[in-house]
């Protein structure tokens, strides 16, 4: 009786065209949506600005859409570990717009409720407040950060029920929960799909309207790597 | 040089508060876990845990990790929640204390430590909150950077983190401490002289008076 | 009376699409529940439940409640959040219709559903922000108040609770839908007649080609 | 080894002082910290800002200390069901400042959350609009809500270890996991007090840095009203 969401990979991806915003979760590969970011690298778009921490790792995850000129610009906080990220900055093939991770994480947050945006103290004074307002608010300095939003986000989570409510794994977790609410469509790769019912309500990180799709996982982070886990 | 990294980890330990929330940074702050008793602090990453501790090869979990991406361990009543959440408590001034490494330091008291101009660091990730948020900023650092130059210098010329003073700078050298205006000189550290400080130090400072009348000058 | 009341939820509930989730005001937009299908819809009640269902006097558990402080039930698949968080649902544009109540109308379609000038209603609730935020806004209200004064009017003498316009208005005499400079009236509810909307009604609206077609005026 | 911090009603009210700001939890009675709000009648404090959705009911709640004059100040949503609160309001006797619900809510997570303020659509162009700065974003109008933080926060949970790790119930959770953020010293009256390492840290609401100090409720909202269940 009610909506089904569990699709495939592929017919998830439909929803993602180029010129596109992408939000991508996970903290380097950590509850980042390995299989999603896989299926990606074998599709004809490009022009995307990503939203997502890190772009993944040089010729891994992120990284494998940035070298194949699919990117255009990355909002995040930290580049460093790609030095690819560094390499297409320089040759002016990549924009960039570097965020303190919290102003990065709050801004998601705030698109996603709907506010234009909000004062943060953090980063006045630095070169990362180039370009942004800031006001006086009793008697301290604070800069003005502007909510972000996404068309898609692609999101990891640990266990989903066919509704769409999901619950996250340990630091897996991450931007995960702050990216669902801020895309036009969401779609969520998780490793265990449950019985609705079978979540607690009261621990739902995240409710069901805010996912679009649920796809399953083919590959995981394991201790010793990125393993597919077949279909 | 182990050694000399594991005794500002030390020294560092002893500055905390019993029961603080504890925030450690990537490099020499990462040291200080090993000098310090579990029960008595939590240690907060701000990818989203609160409750860290050491974690044995043989028990690493992929996806519990820190925010240098390293794997760790989950104490007794940790708990885990979203970035947004976890910069929140950063912000919010919820942490007692952030342990830092830094670049350079200057005699206003900021701090660098996100970035060399000329060089592809393109990244900041939660320096700029922890710098803000914190109720303590505790450096970490050795006294001169690798090729000889002093860090603790007159005016940062690296790009600061933070207009905000660092209270507590620790090197292989000596111990500073934030008096209003300027640092003060308050502590030799193992063997070393205030000639050796003095030889490697451009930022402006004070002396305690407890080292003056120590004869130590 | 109650018989008019259910009239309009009913109709309230015909214009909602399947899957949609919806959050229902104090007053007639709460039976509204009772003519759709728990699974088709998902309720939302802003103190902080998605998935809300009725609930039977003996199952009534005293710390379940919607907006009104009145018990509801849980739904399969239902999930509870704090306010800040049920509120980001809210203006993020998460909830696809909200259908309240009205005091005043008016004929740029703006509501005034939270106070009277000189009268002691001093709460505004969650009124502002579900005008604000769900996509989609149905008023349910008798056509005219208590006193027999029109509802509908050219321009709110009370209060209003956004500049945003609401889509649909249901009252026990028409259904009017805006668009996009004015209500047009596209139906007449039960036996009403137009001579009785237009001797209620002093906002300004047109009337729909279809009912001009079938010669109702 | 850790810090206990179950304390007494008593103990833990010596934090409340005359003239302090005081957020306090719930709905109505629903999530309302019932068990501190009653000790706090027979306290000798005046003064306060209330920052509570409701100011309780006519002689019931905060509606006590309403009519015993404690109160200064009262910011809220909605004091339509305590007719005490215009009555005092309309006496000169209480300063009220009004904000919508969504607006209220995020400004004490915003207090909590170390930020100076954001921008909300909610409320422009209407009364409560009023002396409000708005701003232009992206071709909209936004109004700045500034953070609100308290000295003291009495929430209730349902759980609690030791450490002040909370779990909340249902629709009690309400206001409480924000109001815990937003206050210098968090008093959490709870109904069940459970061992270190017995909430699952991927369920913890409330984690126990928040929390100051633990009480364990006197009285609890039943079917049939407001009950004591003894100490």
């Amino acid at each position: 009786m009610y909506l089904d969401k569990l699709f495939s990979i592929e017919d998830a991806l439909k929803e993602i065209k180029s010129n596109h915003t992408l939000m991508v979760g996970g903290f380097g590969l950590v509850g980042s949506p390995l299989s999603i970011i896989e299926h990606l690298t074998r599709h004809d778009i490009s022009g995307l600005t990503v939203i997502s921490n890190n772009v993944g790792e040089a010729g891994e995850g992120l990284g494998i859409l940035l070298r194949q000129g699919k990117i255009k610009k990355a909002i995040g906080s930290y580049f460093t570990s790609n030095r690819d990220v560094a390499k297409y900055y320089n040759e002016g093939k990549l924009e960039i717009e570097l965020l303190p991770q919290g102003t990065l994480s709050e801004a998601i947050r705030s698109g996603g409720a709907g506010l234009g945006g909000f004062y943060t103290k953090t980063a006045v004074g630095t070169d990362l407040a180039r370009g942004k307002e800031t006001k006086e608010i009793n008697g301290e300095t604070y800069l003005l950060q502007e909510g972000l939003k996404a068309d898609v986000a692609i999101i990891k989570a640990w266990k989903a029920d066919r509704l769409g409510n999901l619950v996250y794994y340990k630091t897996a977790r991450n931007f995960n929960p702050n990216m669902a609410t801020a895309a036009n469509y969401v779609i969520a790769e998780v490793d265990e799909i449950v019985d609705v019912g079978e979540l607690d309500p009261d621990e739902i990180a995240t409710p069901h309207l805010f996912v679009d799709a649920i796809v399953k996982s083919e590959l995981i982070l394991m201790k010793d790597g990125v393993k597919s886990i077949g279909k | 040089m182990g050694n000399k990294r594991e005794l500002i980890a030390k020294r560092a330990a002893d500055e905390l508060e019993p029961y603080s929330f504890v925030n450690l940074g990537i490099g020499i702050p990462t040291l200080v876990a090993n000098y310090i008793d579990d029960g008595l602090y939590t240690l907060h990453t701000e990818n989203g845990l609160l409750g860290v501790t050491s974690v044995e090869e043989k028990d690493i979990d992929p996806l519990i990790v820190n925010a240098g991406k390293l794997p760790v361990g989950e104490a007794l009543g940790a708990s885990y929640f979203s970035s947004a959440d976890s910069f929140a408590m950063i912000r919010g001034g919820h942490i007692d204390v952030a342990i830092l490494g830094a670049l350079q330091i200057d005699s206003r008291g900021r701090i660098a430590n996100w970035a060399i101009p000329g060089k592809d660091i393109i990244g900041v990730g939660g320096a700029m909150d922890l710098l803000e948020g914190a109720k303590k900023i505790i450096i970490t650092t050795n006294h001169v950077a690798n090729d000889g130059r002093p860090k603790l210098v007159d005016e940062c010329t690296f790009p600061i983190t933070s207009e905000r003073v660092a209270e507590t700078i620790i090197t292989d050298l000596a111990v500073f401490k934030w008096q209003g205006d300027n640092y003060e000189l308050v502590e030799l550290m193992g063997d070393s002289t205030i000639e050796e400080v003095q030889a490697n130090t451009t930022a402006f400072y004070t002396i305690s008076n407890e080292l003056l009348q120590e004869g130590k000058v």
